[in-house]
Order: structure tokens, then sequence, then C-alpha cells
């Protein structure tokens, strides 16, 4: 395993658009790139791939103005450029779908979409009706359906990634730069959006992939870089690399080690002989779902399935109690669980790792161990008082179990990668000994180290008698790790695949709502 | 294609900004040994140190710059003086600093001072500490009051609070009407007094800072409030009582508004609902934010906080100790403010954004890299 | 005063009312005196008037509530028909809206106690516009006598800085280092007070020296730590001439918690005349206090009624103010406000 | 999967539920950006009952003329709330603009109209700069901004002991009190600047801007937004417009009175606020702001009508008053959520 076998000979020069020179970057004490040259070729898509917190995210913003670089040089079409800022990297010809979706949720889909190149008319204002027109037709390609005159803080997140990619192509761009755009994305997006980048690649246009979703890459990219630790350590053509020693590439271990079988990282089906410990019926959300019920035994992995925006998050929310319902029941072991309040559920044993890690989840100026502590202080204080030492131990047994990589507990959680961030908020659910785990998109942007660390994890808790929900939209996630499957489409359960039922074909057509298949009798209530 | 392509032409003008007074300075090529661990008893003093420490080295800065000038600077007196006369200021401040944790900030402390204050001439003819009981129970019902519009009906902390500071005075001087001089024994005693040499006032400031610190550092209340100041949405699907806790703090900040507030009127005799804490939410939270806390919550800085508050005392101070005319001291005084805030908050730049983080502590309520 | 004219002498007492009317000062009316021909007006019988007042500041300081109070007893006893009164809560604007409200809810008589000197013009124009004469109380505006107002009735501010010198050689023999405790910055009450002090020093008293001034705002705890910090700094003050009793009394505290002896040790010296302030010198911890008399009541009454008779109003009505000192204060105290 | 095919079929049931995510929170955000408006109307209503002399033209446009100084500084602070930030600075910059222009009328109309322009936008524009360039804090900012320009108000006139007049001649004073159709200036300048402000921000990529970034800065900067230029432009707008409504009121009054404009920033806060505009940026209208402006007028403005309050109850009425419209409008906006 050469660990610098760059391709520098090979076509030197000829139609790279983008390149860096010995790039290094360093926050603080974290070295986040050590001396990477990047070349990014036209009409190719060049995949950047590596572990959570490699690097990559940091050199799209180098290369787009966001970081400075400590130093190296960056070329854009043969000239050394400094953008000094995003709008710069913008009007040379850069066009970025950041990794965090970076829109404007209090403005309106058409809006963020033109945010800073409106339509205008003649007098120089704004043309709000062309501009709708325009972001409708634009988003109706991309095979959304929404009203562009909405908030898009109201979309759910894989909408919002979608209008990411409209505004990304709605720019006459050279580069574009796409940092984890199917993180959250179903699978019929993706296709949707491998189709505009291939358009865009036809064109001539230089295109920079980034995804965990590592089947993704032979399907779309051309060529790839590898990072690790900061260090580039392959770059190559994309065929002529096989998975495991992609793998090894990125986690820089044998391939021996890597070598594993199946797609995921989960086990074999778990036992379902005993009696449901969370039962969800009748659960309604106005305007989101229409009597969704759920039944999860102890031990049990139940897949939720849909498509974009099917309310598969609403459902877990609603069993939470995290968004108010305005009918439905949920059970636990029994006894019921008092509506529309957070605190009750997560005392009746239900926890919810939920899907929009930034917004909803980490704490980003507290330390890892205050975020995983914090849903279960009560338990170890005194009279107000938090027991510190208690913690540190408790923090030290969960870091070690999830292996969690931060230079010390007192870390402030922001500074973590992404994937570490899921784990810390997996440990902090943890903690609470939770019954029933609804997971929403865990695996949602960790590399493939981390992702099958939380898988074997998920599989270990259920082994162990925790009840889980699994949201994925992952197809292979779905079918593999969960027992069974239940479809939802616009906010109502539309079936239900258990046993043999479980593959990918029964799957996409259930998605899809194949109405060859009708709807199956047993869901509903009793699961 | 614009003119930025053209910007420069050697690695090391491509990267202008990072090296005017950076600490960390380019790194030229990765270094694979890592950096000897500091030992404790040698801190980095260099431009980052500073920076953390604004605060710190601005008051140092000031009180060297006294003992050169100030004829009669070095004194005992002058000293009790600057500790008495900041002792108020530094107890609202501490309640601002725990209110702008969570995200909020409350302008009505000026007003509960002087509600607190109309008080307790009303009530001294039951003795000195039910009258003060009574001001504190007050200070505490206007923190309800605030918090529960702010946790409970959803209005923004600055215009409930701005209500209530309208409000609020117009109550204090209802119920107070004219100035009135307090004579009660109990009362001027707590204004005046001394334990062992130290002034009741400045023990009870201290106190005060003792329990705020204690209570963030140490208490399930202090880490849940930083982290609903940190990250609301997801305190609240922590399972974290938010309403509770934000009510509270409210609570406490008006509880140590009106203690305040009664301390000024046993030092002055007097309780003068007009004037008593007029501007004074301005003065603790600049003091808060001198002090390094950040006006998008999430992180108390305790010690700060004092040491922003004695830094403002200390200018006033300096300005009265030398006679400068009203207009010289107002514009020397805001020099000083942007250039301590600026010292404080001037850290970790990363790149051309200079400043980016502290601009979007400031608007945004959740950030990540 | 000493010269009561006893009005309200059966009064209770009280911060509100009690103590003296005013006395006008004799011989010094300034310049023509003004008729209702020459200003424009209609007759009119206050009795069963609509009268507006429009006071300045908030009634919590003494002086404002007794001159409102004052205002309000005295159109009872007119037999006013109805008075309607408006806080400027001193807002310049503010004074000018509430005067253009109080128009508009036809007012035939205005009296009002500018929030500034300067300014009140769109209001005053009003007034001019809808023919109702105006009085001004305690602060004398800068427009034109007989065209914009009727008179003037107050005090004269240069006049009470200048005695309030006097009062300060007295006290201190002529020998000491003064500390001056500003009232706000801006306001003409300070600036007059100011400088009728200083220039009567300059002119009068070599052996006064002015060794800070710094302002307190009219308030007595910002009085108190500014006083605080200057007897800290500059241990050689032996005198504080304050603007405005509630920082004289601020001074008090001050000079106590420096371990000093007010009155004795640092004289003091204000103006205004609050009941507190008079308590102090019975007391021996403030030396004088120049008064400055807030009952206008009975007096704009008076002499509106005397305008809509007919009489010709000099511009200024200048009123006696009283001073009190260890002499008289013991005695006169229940003439403080 | 080419065609963009995510209709439901006939057999799903009806879309309608997840596509409408438009008309029932346009509902509920119309009611809370203009339930000021709603409060307005009633306030109006009820007064006009309640007090003859309310409903009289002669009052209305006193309201008018008296609401315009605030309306015009309010103005330039909508426009800094909604990028996030905050302007302490503006009372004390509306008084030193008054003060300068009254200085300056002594030296010619230019002089007065231009003088405090440039001080005032200096002021902004310094202020705008150590916010973007710098990135301190705004609160800290301008609250040293309200100190300088006191200060500075000071010291050109004597400690506040000179208060400069405006010739009697001068043709600057036609500036507040000239009237066209009978309404006075100032209230048609304020009704041009809310229409020019309101076509800014709802109808310019500079609007969008300010919008975008009170709504999310750091993606404002990442979608490659001028952020720090259009910070910079707000605060100099808010310089500007404070320093313009300084120069109105120095016209209105013919004189640069010194002791204006205490306090002003809190009812500038509150009039945007009351208008519909979120604290924490990203949302509002212009014209809320002008009916917020109007609201707390008509409240001062009944408050007087009622004669004898005592000065104290009307601080009382006032901060309840607005505490209650604040509330009711939280309220509206969830029961329209609901
Ligand atoms: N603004 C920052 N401040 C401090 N450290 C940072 C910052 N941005 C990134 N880092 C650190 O730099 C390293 C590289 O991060 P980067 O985001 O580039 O990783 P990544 O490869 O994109 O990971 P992921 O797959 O999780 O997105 C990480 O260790 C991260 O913690
Ligand atoms: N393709 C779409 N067409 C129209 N509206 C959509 C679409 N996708 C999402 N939405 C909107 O986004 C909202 C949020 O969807 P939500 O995230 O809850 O669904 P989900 O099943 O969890 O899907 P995901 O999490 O993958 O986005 C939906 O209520 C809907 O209003
Ligand atoms: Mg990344
Ligand atoms: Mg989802």
């Amino acid at each position: 395993m050469s660990s610098s076998s760059s391709d520098t000979t090979s076509g030197d020069g000829v139609g790279v658009v983008l390149e860096t020179e010995v790039i290094t970057k360093s926050f603080g004490g974290v070295h986040a790139l050590r001396g990477v040259d990047f070349r990014l070729r036209g009409g190719e898509i060049h995949a950047l791939v590596g572990e959570n917190g490699a690097g990559k995210s940091t050199l799209i913003k180098v290369l787009t103005g966001v970081h400075s670089p400590d130093s190296g040089t960056v070329r854009f079409a043969g000239e050394p450029v400094a953008f000094a800022r995003p709008a710069d990297a913008q009007r040379a010809g850069i066009s970025t779908i950041y990794q965090e979706v970076n829109l404007v949720p209090l403005l309106s889909v058409a809006r963020n979409i033109f945010l800073g190149r409106e339509p205008r008319n003649r007098f120089g204002l704004i043309d709000l009706a062309r501009m709708n027109r325009e972001a409708a037709a634009l988003v109706e390609s991309l095979g959304i359906e929404i009203d562009v005159r909405a908030d898009l803080g109201r979309l759910g997140l894989g909408v919002q990634q979608m209008v990411a990619l409209a505004r990304a192509m709605s720019v006459d761009a050279r580069v574009v730069i796409m940092d984890e755009p199917t993180s959250s994305l179903e699978a019929k997006e993706v296709a949707t959006l491998f189709g505009v980048a291939r358009t865009l690649r036809d064109r001539g246009v230089g295109l920079v992939f980034v995804s965990h979703r590592l089947d993704e890459l032979w399907e779309l990219c051309d060529r790839v870089t590898i990072l690790r630790d900061g260090r580039q350590v392959h770059t190559g053509a994309m065929a002529d690399l096989d998975r495991l020693t992609l793998i090894a590439h990125m986690l820089g271990r044998d391939l021996e080690e890597v070598r594993r079988g199946g797609a995921t990282d989960f086990g074999e089906t778990h036992r379902q002989d005993r009696e449901p410990v969370l039962v969800a019926a009748g659960i309604e959300v106005r305007g989101k779902l229409q009597d969704v019920g759920l039944a999860v035994r102890p031990g049990e992995v139940v897949g939720l399935g849909g498509l974009l925006g099917s309310g598969r998050t609403e459902t877990v929310q609603a069993v939470y109690g995290a968004l108010p319902r305005q009918a439905g029941t949920v059970r636990i072991e029994g006894s019921p669980v008092r509506t529309n309040s957070v605190g009750h559920a997560l005392r009746a044993g239900i926890a919810l790792l939920s899907e929009d890690r930034k917004a909803e989840g980490i704490i980003p100026e507290l330390s890892v161990r205050d975020n995983i502590a914090l849903a279960v202080l009560p338990r170890f204080s005194r009279l107000g008082l938090v027991s510190e030492s208690r913690i540190d131990a408790l923090v030290a047994t969960f870091m070690a179990r999830l292996h969690i990589k931060a230079s010390s507990p007192a870390q402030p959680v922001r500074e973590l990668s992404g994937g570490n961030q899921q784990k810390v908020l997996i440990a902090r659910w943890l903690c609470t000994e939770p019954k029933v785990f609804l997971l929403d998109e865990p695996t949602r942007g960790i590399d493939v180290g981390a992702k099958s660390e939380v898988q074997s994890l998920i599989d270990e808790l259920a082994e162990q008698g925790l009840a889980v929900v699994l949201i994925s939209s992952e197809m292979d996630e779905l079918v593999e790790g969960a027992d069974r499957v239940v479809v939802l489409r616009d906010g109502a359960v539309t079936r239900e695949l258990s046993g043999e039922q479980r593959t990918s074909a029964a799957l996409l057509a259930a998605l899809a709502g194949d109405p060859e298949r009708p709807v199956d009798e047993t869901t509903g209530g009793q699961g | 294609m614009t003119d930025s392509t053209q910007a420069s032409g050697s690695p090391t003008s491509a990267t202008p900004d990072t090296k005017a007074g950076d600490a960390d300075g380019p790194t030229p090529a990765p270094p694979d040994v890592p950096e000897p661990p500091r030992p404790w008893w040698r801190p980095r003093l260099d431009a980052d140190w500073v920076r953390r420490n604004g605060v710190f080295v601005a008051l140092a800065l000031l009180v060297l710059i006294n003992v050169i000038i100030t004829p009669n600077f070095v004194s005992e007196g002058t000293l009790r003086l600057q500790l008495i006369q900041v002792a108020p200021v530094l107890i609202v401040a501490l309640g601002m600093a725990l209110v702008i944790g969570t995200q909020g900030i409350d302008l009505s402390v000026g007003a509960v001072m002087a509600l607190a204050a109309a008080l307790i001439p009303l009530y001294i003819g039951y003795g000195a500490a039910i009258a003060i009981l009574v001001a504190l129970l007050a200070g505490c019902i206007t923190g309800a009051i605030a918090g529960s519009l702010v946790a409970r009906v959803g209005v923004q902390p600055i215009v409930a609070t701005l209500g209530l500071m309208v409000a609020g005075r117009g109550v204090a001087n209802l119920i107070g009407g004219e100035i009135k001089s307090i004579r009660e024994p109990g009362i001027v005693a707590l204004g005046t007094g001394n334990l062992l040499g130290i002034p009741y006032v400045v023990l009870i400031a201290a106190a005060v800072s003792l329990a705020v610190w204690f209570a963030v550092r140490r208490t399930i209340y202090g880490r849940r409030l930083l982290a609903i100041g940190g990250n609301k949405r997801a305190a609240e699907l922590a399972g974290l009582p938010v309403r509770r806790v934000l009510i509270t703090t409210y609570v406490v900040c008006g509880l140590l508004a009106a203690l305040a507030g009664a301390l000024l009127a046993a030092r002055s005799q007097a309780s003068d609902p007009t004037r008593l804490g007029l501007l004074i939410e301005l003065s603790a939270i600049t003091a808060v934010v001198i002090g390094g806390t950040p006006l998008s919550g999430g992180q108390v800085r305790v010690v700060g906080t004092i040491a922003g508050a004695l830094l403002m005392q200390l200018i006033t101070a300096t300005l009265i100790f030398h006679d400068i005319p009203d207009s010289t001291a107002q514009i020397v005084q805001a020099v000083i403010v942007v250039a301590a805030v600026y010292v404080q908050l001037g850290r970790r730049k990363t790149g051309p954004r200079k400043g980016a983080t502290a601009t979007k502590a400031n608007t945004s309520p959740a950030v990540t890299p | 005063g000493c010269t009561n004219t006893g009005e309200d002498d059966a009064a209770p007492p009280g911060p509100a009312d009690g103590g003296d009317g005013q006395v006008v000062r004799e011989g010094e009316d300034t310049g023509e005196g003004c008729t209702l021909e020459q200003y424009g007006a209609e007759p009119l019988e206050i009795e069963g008037a609509t009268v507006g007042f429009s006071q300045s500041e908030p009634d919590t300081a003494a002086f404002r509530a007794a001159e409102t109070a004052s205002i309000e007893a005295a159109a009872e006893e007119a037999g006013v028909g109805e008075l309607l009164v408006t806080n400027a809560d001193n807002e310049l604007p503010k004074q000018i809206a509430d005067i253009q409200d109080l128009l508009n809810q036809g007012i035939e008589l205005l009296i009002v106690a500018p929030v500034n000197s300067d300014g009140l013009d769109p209001a005053l124009d009003a007034a001019k516009e809808a023919g109702v004469p105006v009085i001004t109380i305690d602060r004398k505006v800068t427009n034109t006598h007989c065209e914009d107002y009727v008179a003037f009735l107050g005090s004269d501010f240069y006049e009470q800085g200048a005695r309030a010198a006097d009062a300060m050689n007295d006290a201190t023999g002529g020998e000491a280092q003064v500390a001056i405790l500003l009232g706000s910055s801006g306001n003409n009450v300070t600036d007059d007070r100011n400088a009728g002090f200083k220039d009567q020093v300059e002119a009068e008293y070599p052996g006064l020296e002015i060794v800070a001034e710094q302002t307190a705002n009219f308030a007595r705890d910002e009085g108190q730590s500014v006083a605080e910090q200057l007897l800290q700094s500059n241990p050689d003050i032996t005198a504080i001439y304050a603007h405005n009793d509630e920082m004289g009394l601020g001074a008090v505290t001050a000079v106590q918690s420096a371990g000093l002896q007010p009155g004795t040790d640092v004289k003091i010296v204000s103006v205004d005349g609050t009941r507190n302030a008079v308590q102090g010198i019975v007391e021996g911890q403030i030396n004088a206090v120049i008064e400055s008399n807030p009952r206008f009541g009975p007096l704009a009454f008076e002499t509106a009624q005397k305008f809509f008779d007919g009489e010709a109003i000099p511009e200024d009505v200048i009123i006696v103010d009283d001073q009190y000192d260890s002499s008289n204060a013991e005695a006169n105290i229940g003439n403080a406000f | 999967m080419s065609s963009p095919v995510v209709a439901p079929t006939p057999e799903g049931p009806p879309r309608e539920v997840p596509t409408a995510p438009g008309s029932r929170a346009r509902l509920a955000r119309l009611v809370q950006r203009q339930g000021a408006l709603v409060i307005l109307i009633v306030a109006v209503l009820a007064a006009t009952f309640a007090f003859d002399s309310f409903g009289t033209s002669g009052n209305l446009t006193n309201i008018g003329m008296q609401a315009s100084f605030l309306a015009v500084v309010a103005l330039g602070m909508t426009f800094v709330i909604m990028t996030g930030g905050i302007d302490l600075s503006v009372g004390s910059v509306f008084a030193l603009g008054g003060v300068l222009a009254a200085w300056g009328s002594q030296y010619g109309t230019w002089a007065a109209l231009l003088l405090p322009l440039l001080v005032c936008g200096a002021i902004g524009l310094i202020q705008g700069l150590i916010i973007a360039k710098g990135g301190l804090p705004p609160f800290i900012v301008t609250l040293a901004g309200l100190l300088f320009a006191r200060g500075l108000l000071l010291l050109i006139s004597d400690e506040g002991a000179t208060t400069y007049k405006v010739p009697a001649e001068s043709a600057f004073r036609e500036l507040a009190q000239g009237r066209f159709l009978g309404i006075g200036f100032p209230i048609w300048l304020v009704i041009i600047a809310f229409v020019i402000g309101s076509v800014v921000l709802h109808r310019t990529s500079y609007g969008a801007t300010v919008l975008a970034i009170g709504g999310q800065e750091d993606a404002a900067d990442l979608m490659g937004l001028p952020v720090a230029r259009t910070k910079i432009v707000a605060y100099l707008t808010s310089g500007l417009l404070a320093g313009f409504g300084g120069m109105l009121i120095a016209s209105y009054t013919s004189s640069g009175v010194t002791v204006l404009g205490v306090g002003m920033e809190l009812e500038a806060i509150a009039a945007v606020v009351l208008g519909g505009t979120l604290l924490t940026g990203g949302a509002g209208t212009v014209l809320g702001t002008l009916v917020g402006v109007l609201l707390l007028q008509v409240i001062m403005n009944v408050i007087n009508q009622v004669g004898s309050l005592n000065s104290n109850w009307q601080a009382v009425v006032s901060g309840t008053i607005l505490l209650a419209v604040v509330t009711l409008q939280q309220w509206l906006a969830k029961v329209q959520r609901r």
C-alpha cells in the first residue's frame, strides 16, 4: 500500500481547471491538510474520499475561499488565485454545494436559488414573477414538487439539499463542487442528481464529488483522490480501484483487516417472539401524518422506508413527543406515554437520534463530555450538584465503547468530525438506558469506518434487547439492517415488508407505491 | 474570471492574512512530530494568550497607568472605594451574564432595581429584613414575568424586558413616589458597615460571584443553561426542562437586580425610583461582553464578567480622577470599550474572513464549522 | 421663605404642598408689558375655562411634584373647568406633541414648564394659531415675548448660582478648594447655575478655588459616587457646590463615608430647597441651600387673570427665591418642598 | 428514473397534505407580521369613538407629524435589525444631527443639509466597518457609538451650554415646516422614504442579501453574497437616516437642541419589533415598521386624550400595552399555526 501514489505525471496540465500545490491548513493544533496536491480536470467527475475528519471539507473550503491555506497555492485555469471569500470563487466560476445545507431557512425556495443574482425587470428591480417561474421550472426539472414561494425552512432536509443543487446548477460554472450532496437523498433523487452531474461533465465542467456512500463513487466518478489525516494518499482512476483497496487506503489498514462480507455490518435477523415494547397507534399530525401505527418488540429492528418527505421523520418525532400530535397513543410496555412531552417519552424509555445533527443534536460549544451527559444529569447529581467523577467514568466508558475520537472529553464538540459528533449523540442516548431507540438517519454523513461501527453497534444493541426503529435513505441499510420494513407514503403506512419480502427490489417497488401489490393487511396499529 | 485570478503570484503572497499578528502563523511543512507539551507554569505569552485574556490585560494596563499618572491612586481607600462602587453593577452583571448565556438579554434590570428600592421605605416599618425580603421578592416576580413572556409566550427577550423596563419604572415611581431618605439603622449598616474591615456590600458581591460561578460550573442548572443557550432545540429534544430553566434564569437575574437595588439604596440611604439604576442595563451588558461572554449564548464567563465590571468602574474612576469633562469622557469611554472588545474577540482568525466567528456568534444561534 | 404670603400655611405639611407661595421680585420687570390687545387674544374668564399644563419632567422629582401639585391646587382654587395635564418625560418632541394634543382638545390657556429653552417653536406656533395664550414657568423660552408667549414666571438660575457662591463664601470664610457636582449635560439649568457660580467666584472670591467639576446628572446616588471619587483622588477638597439638593445630599453621604464631617470638614452648598436638604442644614450637614421655588400655581393663574383682564404683563416675572442656612433653616423648614 | 415522476400514482392517497406548505403558513406569517396593523386599526377606531377630538383631521396630522421623526430613525433600524444586528447609537446620532444642522444653517441651507448627513453617515460607516470587518458585536459597537455621538455633541456645544438657532430667514426651516397639500413635508418625506425602503428591501438584491444575512449569516457568506458590504451599508443607512431625522427636528424646532434623543433607540427598536420584524433578523417588512411607529404614537396620543393620567401611569400603561401587543402577536401566530 503505497501511501503517495499520486499520478502527478499522467496528463499533467492537460485540461486541469483547478489544482492545488502542497496545501497545508491547520486549525489551532489540528492539522487538517498536510501538503495536498489536488488536480481537477475539466470534463471529469472527481471523487474526494476519506474518513470523517480526513480533511475533505477543509480542502473544498480552501479551494473556494472560505479558508485561506497556511501555505501552498491554488490555481484556477492555470492562474494562481487567492479567493478572499466565497463570492470571489463563485464569480470566477466555481459553484459549490457545501456539506451542511447552507441556505437561508426564512427565505423562499425561489429566493434561495437566485440569491445574489435575481432576475431583474427593466427598472432594475427583482422580477418576482419571473424568478418564481424560473425557480419552479428548475426545481421541477429535478423532479421535486414544491411551492417555490414557501419558506425553505419548512421543507425536509432532503428537499433542501435538492434546492441547493438547483442553486448550484443555475450558475454557469466551470467547476462544480459537491460536498456530500447525497447524504440525505433518496435513491430517486440521487439518480436525478447523477443525471445532472453527468450532463455537466459532458459539457466540460469539472466536478468534485464527496460521498461516504462508496457504491456511488463507482457509479458516477471517473477519478478519485483519497485523503487520510490531511494527507493525500492516493489519486487515480476510479475504475482501477476496488472497494476493499479504497477502504484500505482510507483507513490506512491492511486489506485483510478490511475484508468482511456484506454491504453493511448488520448481523442476522433478531428474535421476534416477545411482546412489543413500543406500540404507537393512530398517530395524526395535521398536514403530515394520518393514522400511522407502529409496534416494535424488544431486540427487533424495524426499518422505516419512504421517499423524501414521506413522513418518516415526522413519525418518529411524533412518537417521541417532539412534534405535537393531534391524535394517537404511544404505549411503552403497555402503559401510555403522555402526549407531546419529550420529558415523559424520555423517562418512559424512548430515545430519538434526530436527523439534523447540527440543528437538533449537538450543543456546539459544550464539551464532548457535557454533550454526552446532557440527558442524564439528574441521575448524576445530588441536590442539584453535578457529580463530576461519576460522569467522567460514564463518559470514559462510552467514548471507549463507541470509539469516539476526541483530543479529550473536554474538547468542544463543534471541533469533532461529523462521524464523531454522531457517536457522541448516540452515546448521549445510550446513557439514558432507553427501551426504544428511534434512529433517524444514524449513518448520514459518516465514513465507512464509523458507519460500520454504528451499524454493528445498532445490531449489538438489538441483540441486548433494545427495540430499534431505523430510518435510512440507504436501501442496503434498511434491507439488511431491519427485521421488518414499514413503508410510508405521504404520511401514511402503505406496506410492511418482513422475512422473505425484505429485498431491495420489493422495497423499491413499495417506495414507488407499486399498485400491483396491495397494501399489507397486517400493517397499522399492531405491526 | 475576475481580477482575483491575478491577485497573487507566489505561494506566500496567496496567504496575506495569516501572518499579521497571528500567533499560529503559517505552518510551512506538515509537522509530524507533535509539539512537546507546554508545562503549565509557562503559559503561552503570545498574542493569542493576550486575546483570550484581553479583559485582564486591559484591566492590568489601566491599573498600571493609574499607578503612574494618578496621584493618590495607590491607597487602600481607592481600592476600597472602587470595590464598593462596582459591587451593585457587578451583581447586576452576573445576573445578566446568566441571561445572556441563555441567548437572552434583560433590559429591565434598572427598573427592577428602582422597584426594589422603592419598596424598602414602604416596608421599613416591619424592620430592615422584611423590607429587603419584600424588595427581593419583587425582583423575583418581575423576573418571573419576563421569564414567562420569553419561555412560555415566546416573546423575544429584548422586547419582553423592554416593556417591563418601561412599565417597571412606572410602577416604581407610582409606589415609591418622590425620593425618600432611609434612616433605618439596619439598612444604613448594610450600606456602610464592615466585617473585618471589608464592607458588607463588597462581601455580598463576592458571595454572589462565587455562587454564580458555582452554579454555572457545578450544578445541573448551569449545565442546562449553557445547553439551552448553545442550542435550544437540541436541549428540548434532550428532554431538558427548557422553560423552567429559562424562567429560573430570569428570576435569578431579577433577584440579583433587586439585591443590587437594595444595596444601592442602603448605600445612598435613599430610594430614588426615577434615577436609581438608570441605564445600568447597558453597563451590565458591557461588562459581560467585555468579559468575554458572547451575546450569542451558550457560554458564561464569570471571572471575565468580574474583570469587565472592574474595568468599566476603573475607566469611570480614572476619568473623574482627572476631571475630564463629560464630552471627552464619553468619547474616551466609547473608544476604550470598542478597543477592549476588539482585543477580546479578535482571536482565532483563520483566514480572510476576519472575525466571521465573532460576527456570526452574534447573530445566528447554532453554528458549527 | 422669610417673606411668606401665608396663603398655603394652613395646608397640611407634605412634600407636595405646604411651604410658601411665590413673591415677585419688584422693580425688575424687563421690557414692555404685554397686553391682551398686543398679543391678539380673546378675553377669557378663567373660572370654568379649559386649561392645559404641560409638565416637562416626571413628577418623582420633589421639585416637579411640588410644581404640578401647586398648579393643580391653584386651578381648583381658581375654579378652572377642566385642567388637562401632560408630562413630557424630559423629551422635547414629546412635549411638542403633548402641547399639540392639548390644543387639539380645546384648551383656552396653556401653562408650560418647558423641557428646553429652545425648540418649542412648533408648539408655540400651534398655540398662536389656535389663539391660546401661553405662560411659561420655571424655564424661559428664547422665543419672542408677547408674540409667542405672554410671560415667563420663574427664578433666575444664573442668579441662584451667584448666590450659591456668596453662600459658599460665607460658609468657608473665603478660603476653599471647591468641587462642583454638575447637573445633566446640555441642560440650561446646569449651564446657568454653573456660570453664575463661577462668574461670581471669579469676580468676588479669589480664595475659592474650583478644583473639579463633574456631572452627576442631578441624581443622589450619582452625586454620592462622583463625590466619593473626587474626595478620594483629591483629599484637599474642602467644599462642594451641587447644582441641586439631591446631589448635595449624595455628597453628604460621600463625605461621611470618607470619614469626614459634612458641613464641617467639607462645606456643602446646593440649590432647590427640598425638605430633605433643609433638614440637612438643621442637622448641620449642609451649610446652605439656595431656594428655587416650585409653587407656580397661584402666581400663574393670577398672572393669567390679570392678562385676560387687560393688564400689561411684563416679560419676566422673576420671583424672589429664599435662602436657607443655619440661621433660618429650623424656623423655615415648613416652607421647604 | 430519468423522468422525474414524483407525482403520486392515482392509487396513492391525495398528496394534498405535504405539497401545501404555503397557504396556512403564509396566513400565520401574515398575521404575525401584520398583527400590529390589526391592532392599530382597532385602536384608532376605538379612540375615534371614545374621544371626540381624536378623529379630527388636526389631531391625525399631528400624529403623523409627531411620528415622522421616529419613523425615519426606525426605518434605518429596520434594515440593521434585519441583518441580525442592532443600532443603539441612533438616539445620540439623531441629536447630533440636529445640532449639526442648526449649526450649519448659520452658513447656509446646504451646510445645514450636508453637515449632519456627512458626520452621521461617517459614524454609521465606522460602526459598520468595525462590526462587519472587525467582527465585533453590534450591541457593543453601537453602544460605544451612542457614547461617542453624545460626547461629540457636547463637545461642539460647549458641554451642551450652547444651543444653535436656525436663522429666521433660513430656507432650511422649510424642510420641516413647509407644507404640501396641507400636509407637512416630513410626512411626505417619510412616505417617500418608506416606499423606497420597501422597494429596496423586497425588490432588490441588496434587500435580499439583507434578509439572507439576518436569516443565516454563514450561509449567506458561503452563497457568495457580499455580507460585509451589505452590513456596512445597513449601518451607514441607519446613521444617515438618524442624522436626517435630527435634521428634520432641527428644522422643525428651528434650533439644535442638545437634550434630544435619549432612549430613542429603544423606541425605534420597539417600533420595529411591533411591526413584526424578528429581532434575530431575517424576516420582516418595512411597512410593518411604519405601523409600529404609528401604533406607539397613537398609544401616546390616547394617553394624552385621557388628559389627567399621572405621568407614571403613562409609563405603566405604555409598557403594558407594548407587552400586550407582542403577546397578542405571538398568540395569533400560534393559533394560526394550529
Ligand atoms: N473551523 C474549524 N476549526 C477547528 N477545526 C476544524 C475546523 N474545520 C475543520 N476542523 C478539523 O479539521 C479536520 C478536517 O475536517 P473536515 O471537515 O475537512 O473533514 P471531512 O473530511 O470533511 O470529514 P467529514 O467526512 O466528517 O465531513 C477535522 O479534524 C476537523 O475537526
Ligand atoms: N418530494 C417532495 N415533494 C414535496 N414536498 C416534499 C418533498 N419532500 C419533502 N417534502 C416536504 O418536506 C417535509 C419534511 O419531510 P420529512 O423530512 O419529514 O420526510 P422524511 O420522510 O423524513 O424524508 P427525509 O427525511 O428523507 O427528507 C414534508 O412534510 C414535505 O412537506
Ligand atoms: Mg466534510
Ligand atoms: Mg427525514
